[in-house]
């Protein structure tokens, strides 16, 4: 299978005072079109440094892409000149946030800020954008369109102000949707709605999706595989019911132990114990032996090599048994 | 030093007595424009004779004489001539027929009643002292006017300069209170309206940037007035008058309208004229004032001490950049008539001035100090700080500490003259052309009075100057009266009420092409009909 | 609790040194200070004795020439510095105490003390500041005091709105709340516990006030409104200016030196900034 | 819009008390001041005896106890009286409308011309955030705000009225020249160009500085990244979506920097002989002609107030949140 999207070997960097941190450190994965990714890990885990990596949204001032390739249909986006990403950006590949109040531009009108993306790439000729907006916004389910256009984002409530920002990502018909954690913002019932239609549009626009979330709920219920990050590298990856069935990273199973137990799937993952580190401070060898039940001193002298059985990964020295470097 | 003023008078007289004496013949037409700050605040010298009223208001009210030379020779003008009673006290003026006010009404003797008893002698600052003694003005038909005084006053024709009595229509003060002083100084011909029989009206006024006069067509005089209009700019800042006459911008900066510090520099450009002739019937005298309540300062040792400290010429090099002569007495030594040439200004000698001190029993103490005083500074701008600077420094080493205290205008004059809240002060008064005008109103005890601004703050009485001003008043005879004056300048001098530093000398600076700007004794004053520009 | 302030000084000294040109500042702030307390003492001219010929050029009797009245403008610049400078710190700090005290006060209690502090904070705003600073100064003759309270006066209320914005925020969080079970008074809240997170800002802007202070007296002095027994840098100014085509070098002088004076302090001023500021720290 | 205008009509009627209270502020202020208008004009009319002095007080009404005088000024001012100019003797309302105008051209082109600039500026700033032009804008900005205005100004006259010889040193027109409506205005706009650079500049420099934190503020918010994951063009996204949102806390200050700038006013309207109310306000305090002083302030707080509303309103254009408030 041929994949949309193949990020090999992916490490981002941020300035700091202290010298340069690795928010992403080697992480690779693939879409193939038309399949839901998802990326899961606590805050501050690298998972959305990554999503905008691929987009290439890191703010030139404070971090870049130190190393690795984004392969999106063929190109290298890691080194794509910056004219050349602008056209990928919004128009091959749509991007919602987490909170669409902020990030949704206050003093002007939804319609404005849906046709954007149209008028850019050129989608649709200028006297024909607002009806694109008002079909857009009835895909999303964003009753009395025409009302809304002229409306400002103060005006719409939570769930219509990520449907607004979902219909400005797929406005230019998009092959990859990056979903950055969409729902966090949102309220219970509200996500469900959103999730449910970022689903739907998935089938119907036949797009990939790469769901970036802390959820491991809404991860089960619309994505195929899954990608675990932990303190910036990835420690598992595999299909989602395999992985969730038996995961092969203590670290998965401390996450999917705190979802069980605490039985909301917004709460935080504080049930394993110690947090996640700093950045600045990590461990020599695996990153997560400080709060791993089963550390044993090679954990700590050096970093785990990724292994793989069938379609799953992960990097832990106890996977050794059964599975095979990949 | 005083060579450097000698050579600025000698070119200044020069190039007066070229414009005047050239043969060239006077073109009509033309505008001179000319720079002074501040502005005026009124368009008649009646509210108030400050100097950029005086300025612009000569050109549109006359009074009833024109004055000729240094000396102030009176010559006919509105008025076609005069006589005087033998004993002095009858004045009878016939006045010009056919002249015309700016709003086509007759001028007529009816307005000269008006003006004199009504406005001048009611509110003008000099009134009281001019008509004081005016019992009765006549009228017995349109073209004659007399004026009956109760006793003879020598000086009594000068109060016909243009500053002085301004001829004001008495058609445009219908329903003025005159009563009222406020009201008067608000009529519309006062204020910003006015309606004179002079060479020029007003044209524009707008406040703040200039005023331009153009030329009155229907002006008495055949021929005149050269000029078609006369501008006034009105730049706040001494450096940007500067740059304007500079730049040929303005013809002219009348009596010390740009920085002394400019003065020379644009004095030397060619084709610009530096004059200060035509200031003599003003006579600026500056000196220290000098509280005479206060101990230490009452007595005349100190006072002469203090006067000898001071270098004058310093002051003049230094502070006024040679423009000006060392003060000697109460009657500038430009007065052509009156000035006593015996006196002579007080050497610098600051041991002798020390040792008048120690005489005096005002000893150094272990600091160095012999006592403190206080020191007020008249706050007309830059020169006058730098004076105060000046003396404070020069008096700290005679070991007289001063306390150098800055105020504006309103606070100065009420400090000074109605509180007498004050050690020392410098200021200036102008002698004018008669000293019972011009300086009888600092000396005489009769005006020690507080609120009265520019007069006796010192406190200074003595008998005989009294009984001086009070002869001098009433001498119709020139020669006694001169006898008289030269006695109290000489008193005056010895007991220095106040400290003589400067005969200030104002200076006209202006383009060699405008012509017969120097006429009189106080020629920024008169009303320029003669004056004409080369095109 | 002096440990923790030590620490506090050196980690913001540390923050502080990264920017260069607050350092570059610092130095030139510590120079004119050197210079305004010592210059005088190492170089005992009076600015006012007029000792040389007027307007010469700079010499070896007169390092930087004679003004129009043959004095030394060294003297002046050294004597002006300590004028200027006591000048402007005086009436930033008179500025700062009042105006963080209304906004204390005005943040911590809110309700009607808040309503009155305010509106007459606000109202002190609308008046054209340097116009009531002229105003002051004129009507109770200008003297080194009345000088530095004029533009007290007129500087206070930017820092009477600051404190109060943070004493609001401040007053309403958790911590304050804890303070308060534990039976803190008011006073101890304010002064303990508030005002050391407050005072951050309120520093930065009260560094900014010096140079503005500074400017003003120079402006005020222009005008002829400064102590008449005392040298600044804005009278200098003045008495160079009518001479601007023949001796430029006579304002310039002191011109420059205001320009430099004040352009240092604000390079602290957003030094400091920066290294107070947590939102500037993250970037 | 209703509820807009209502909330203007609100805001105007805050203004009557802060405007009564700078009367009575200034009322008192000058009240305590050494000497009066009489002294001035005796003083200046250099002869005026005791009883002149004493005349002029009784007809100003100055002689009068204090509180009849204040109230006879309040009562005044309701009615929109300003009075008379003790030494001018004239309307102050006239005398003001006078120099309003040449104020208000100053003024309006200096901040005019100052925030087209300095916005443009501060966002070229910020978009070379951390690059030669960056520190070389701040620099400049910071230079250009440590510099006296009034000496700035006679810089400025020195050089491009003296040495180079293209604009006038003062004045706001060419007295006495007959030029027809284009001519005029250009002739005015030739003398502006000095003051309202000297006064404007600062205002350059300041909101360069504003204009770029603002920016800089604005551009790491989420709706901007939004902006960039449409794949707009850093430029496009400045003018766009962040200039605008950064605009609004400027907005809020113009409102107090128009008080300022009319303090600032009286030193440039000194040094280039501008005919504005920034030199009348200074000639009336000197004079101590009290009532025009006392008109002029109230009309510069009332203008000032009024700018404040209208600020709150270009607000409320620019931001569509307070729109429904």
């Amino acid at each position: 299978m041929s994949a949309l999207l193949r990020v090999s070997d992916l490490t981002v960097e941020y300035d700091t005072l202290g010298g340069a941190l690795r928010a992403v450190d080697g992480v690779s994965f693939t879409i193939a079109p038309g399949e839901t990714v998802a990326i899961v890990g606590e805050s501050g885990s690298g998972k959305s440094s990554i999503a905008h990596a691929l987009l290439r949204l890191i703010p030139r001032a404070s971090g870049r892409i130190a190393g690795g390739r984004i392969e999106f249909a063929g190109e290298d986006l890691a080194a794509l000149p910056e004219h050349a990403m602008r056209r990928v950006r919004g128009a091959r590949i749509g991007m919602i946030f987490q909170d669409p109040m902020m990030a949704l531009n206050p003093v002007y009108t939804i319609g404005r800020q849906i046709a954007e993306p149209l008028l850019l790439h050129g989608s649709v000729p200028v006297r024909r954008a607002m009806d694109r907006v008002v079909e857009l916004l009835t895909l999303v389910g964003v009753p009395a369109p025409e009302e809304r256009i002229r409306q400002y984002p103060h005006n719409l409530s939570g769930g219509m102000r990520q449907r607004v920002m979902i219909a400005m990502a797929l406005a230019s018909g998009p092959r990859l949707l990056i979903a950055d954690e969409p729902t966090t913002a949102l309220d219970v019932t509200v996500q469900a709605q959103v999730l449910a239609l970022v689903d739907e549009l998935k089938a119907r626009l036949g797009m990939a999706v790469l769901l970036i979330t802390h959820d491991l709920a809404v991860v089960s219920e619309v994505a195929a595989r899954v990608v675990v990050m932990y303190a910036g590298r990835k420690v598992e990856e595999g299909p989602v019911n395999e992985v969730f069935a038996d995961p092969a990273h203590p670290y998965t199973r401390g996450l999917l132990a705190a979802s069980d137990w605490s039985g909301d799937p917004r709460e935080r993952l504080r049930e394993i114990p110690g947090t996640v580190p700093a950045l600045a401070e990590l461990p020599e060898g695996c990153s997560f032996w400080p709060r791993c039940p089963d550390a044993e001193p090679r954990c700590r002298a050096a970093r785990p090599a990724e292994l793989a059985s069938g379609a799953r990964r992960a990097s832990c020295v106890h996977a050794e048994r059964i599975w095979r470097p990949s | 030093m005083m060579k450097t003023v000698l050579g600025v008078l000698s070119v200044g007289l020069a190039a007066a007595l070229g414009a005047t004496a050239a043969a060239q013949t006077p073109v009509r037409g033309g505008s001179l424009t000319y720079t002074y700050h501040p502005e005026p605040t009124a368009m008649s010298t009646v509210s108030t004779t400050a100097v950029p009223v005086a300025l612009v208001a000569t050109k549109i009210y006359d009074s009833l004489l024109e004055w000729e030379g240094a000396e102030m020779k009176p010559v006919p003008g509105l008025a076609a001539s005069w006589t005087r009673s033998d004993d002095g006290r009858t004045w009878t003026f016939k006045l010009r027929d056919g002249v015309k006010w700016h709003d086509g009404q007759p001028f007529t003797s009816a307005d000269v009643k008006f003006s004199v008893e009504n406005i001048a002698k009611a509110y003008h600052s000099r009134g009281r002292a001019h008509f004081g003694d005016v019992e009765a003005v006549e009228t017995p038909d349109k073209s004659t006017v007399v004026f009956r005084l109760k006793a003879p006053v020598p000086y009594f024709i000068k109060a016909f300069q243009p500053t002085e009595t301004p001829m004001l229509p008495v058609h445009k003060f219908a329903g003025v209170d005159l009563a009222s002083a406020a009201a008067v100084r608000q009529a519309e011909v006062i204020t910003r309206a006015p309606v004179g029989t002079g060479p020029f009206k007003l044209k524009e006024w707008q406040r703040g940037s200039h005023i331009i006069l153009e030329r009155n067509p229907d002006y008495w005089r055949e021929g005149r007035p050269y000029l078609d209009q006369i501008i006034l700019r009105v730049l706040p800042d001494g450096a940007a008058r500067a740059i304007a006459f500079e730049k040929g911008e303005v013809d002219l900066a009348p009596q010390s309208a740009l920085p002394e510090a400019e003065l020379q520099r644009l004095g030397k450009l060619p084709g610009v004229v530096t004059s200060s002739a035509g200031t003599e019937a003003l006579g600026p005298n500056l000196w220290l004032e000098v509280n005479l309540r206060e101990p230490p300062l009452s007595d005349v040792r100190v006072r002469r001490a203090i006067s000898m400290a001071l270098d004058r010429s310093r002051i003049i090099d230094v502070i006024w950049y040679g423009y000006g002569k060392p003060g000697i007495g109460p009657i500038v030594s430009s007065d052509p008539n009156f000035f006593n040439k015996a006196l002579k200004p007080y050497a610098y000698d600051p041991k002798k001035a020390g040792e008048l001190l120690d005489e005096a029993g005002y000893k150094r103490g272990s600091d160095g100090v012999r006592f403190r005083i206080t020191q007020n500074v008249l706050p007309y701008g830059e020169n006058w700080t730098r004076l105060g600077e000046y003396v404070k420094q020069e008096l700290s080493k005679l070991g007289i500490a001063v306390d150098t205290r800055s105020a504006d205008l309103a606070g100065w004059l009420k400090t000074v003259y109605t509180d007498y809240n004050f050690h020392i002060t410098s200021t200036f008064q102008h002698n004018y052309s008669d000293p019972t005008i011009g300086i009888e109103r600092s000396y005489h005890s009769a005006n020690i009075r507080p609120g009265a601004a520019f007069q006796n703050s010192m406190g200074y009485k003595n008998a005989r100057v009294d009984q001086l001003f009070d002869l001098s008043k009433r001498e119709l005879d020139p020669a006694k009266r001169k006898a008289q004056f030269d006695e109290l300048q000489q008193i005056i001098h010895d007991e220095q009420p106040v400290i003589y530093l400067l005969e200030m000398q104002y200076v006209h600076l202006f383009h060699k092409r405008v012509h017969g700007l120097i006429s009189n004794g106080i020629s920024m004053y008169s009303n320029w009909a003669n004056v004409w520009k080369e095109k | 609790m002096t440990v923790q302030v030590a620490s506090g000084v050196v980690s913001l000294w540390h923050r502080f040194r990264r920017n260069r040109a607050a350092v570059l500042g610092l130095a030139i702030m510590a120079l004119i200070v050197l210079a305004a307390a010592f210059g005088p003492l190492l170089y005992p001219v009076d600015p006012f004795d007029m000792l040389g010929r007027p307007s010469t050029v700079p010499s070896q009797r007169f390092p930087l020439g004679t003004d129009v009245s043959g004095r030394d403008i060294l003297a002046g610049l050294l004597h002006g510095a300590r004028v200027s400078l006591l000048i402007g710190i005086a009436a930033s700090l008179a500025a700062t105490l009042v105006g963080l005290v209304v906004g204390a006060l005005a943040g911590y209690f809110g309700g009607w003390l808040d309503a009155v502090l305010m509106r007459t904070t606000d109202f002190f705003l609308t008046i054209p500041s340097f116009v009531l600073a002229v105003l002051i100064v004129a009507i109770f003759q200008p003297s080194v005091l009345i000088i530095t309270a004029s533009i007290a006066v007129v500087s206070w209320p930017s820092v009477a709105r600051l404190a109060r914005a943070e004493f609001v925020s401040h007053q309403g969080r958790d911590y304050v709340d804890a303070c308060r079970a534990m039976g803190m008074s008011n006073a101890e809240i304010m002064l303990r516990q508030i005002l050391p997170n407050a005072l951050p800002p309120v520093i930065v802007i009260a560094s900014l006030m010096v140079a503005t202070a500074i400017l003003t007296e120079s402006g005020l002095s222009f005008l002829g409104l400064g102590d008449p027994n005392i040298i600044s840098w804005g009278y200098m100014i003045g008495v160079g200016r009518t001479v601007l085509r023949t001796a430029w070098w006579m304002s310039a002088i002191p011109g420059v030196t205001i320009l430099i004076t004040v352009l240092a302090i604000n390079l602290v001023g957003e030094g400091l900034n920066e290294a107070l500021n947590p939102r500037m720290r993250q970037r | 819009m209703t509820s807009r205008l209502s909330y203007v009509a609100l805001r105007a009627l805050q203004v009557i008390p802060a405007v009564l209270a700078i009367a009575v502020l200034n009322f008192i202020l000058l009240h305590m001041a050494p000497g009066d208008a009489a002294d001035v004009i005796a003083g200046l009319s250099g002869h005026a005896s005791a009883e002149m002095t004493a005349e002029l007080r009784r007809s100003f009404g100055l002689d009068q106890p204090l509180i009849v005088q204040f109230f006879v000024y309040i009562g005044r001012l309701l009615t929109l009286d300003l009075g008379i100019s003790l030494i001018q003797s004239r309307p102050v309302v006239e005398l003001i409308a006078e120099r309003m105008g040449a104020t208000l051209i100053l003024m309006l082109t200096a901040i005019g011309v100052a925030v087209g600039i300095g916005l443009l500026l501060g966002i070229l700033a910020a978009l070379r955030h951390r690059s030669w032009t960056d520190t070389a804008l701040s620099v400049l900005a910071l230079v250009v705000y440590a510099t006296p205005q009034f000496w700035l100004g006679l810089m400025l006259i020195v050089f491009f009225s003296i040495t180079l010889d293209i604009f006038p040193s003062g004045g706001m027109r060419t007295i006495g020249a007959e030029f027809g409506p284009i001519h005029s205005v250009l002739d005015v706009a030739r003398h502006l160009v000095l003051p309202a650079g000297t006064l404007g500049l600062f205002y350059v420099a300041l909101y360069t500085r504003l204009m770029r934190t603002s920016m800089l503020d604005i551009m790491t918010l989420d709706y901007i990244t939004t902006a960039r994951a449409k794949g707009m063009s850093e430029l496009r996204i400045a003018f766009t979506h962040a200039a605008r949102n950064a605009l609004l806390p400027i907005v809020t200050l113009l409102g107090v920097q128009v008080g300022h700038l009319l303090g600032g006013s009286i030193l440039v309207e000194t040094v280039f002989g501008w005919p504005g109310l920034g030199r009348l306000v200074l000639d009336a305090l000197l004079q101590r002609d009290l009532v025009l002083l006392l008109g002029i302030l109230f009309i510069s707080s009332v203008v000032v107030v009024l700018t404040n509303l209208l600020v709150d309103v270009i607000y409320g254009l620019l931001d569509p949140r307070l729109a429904r408030k």
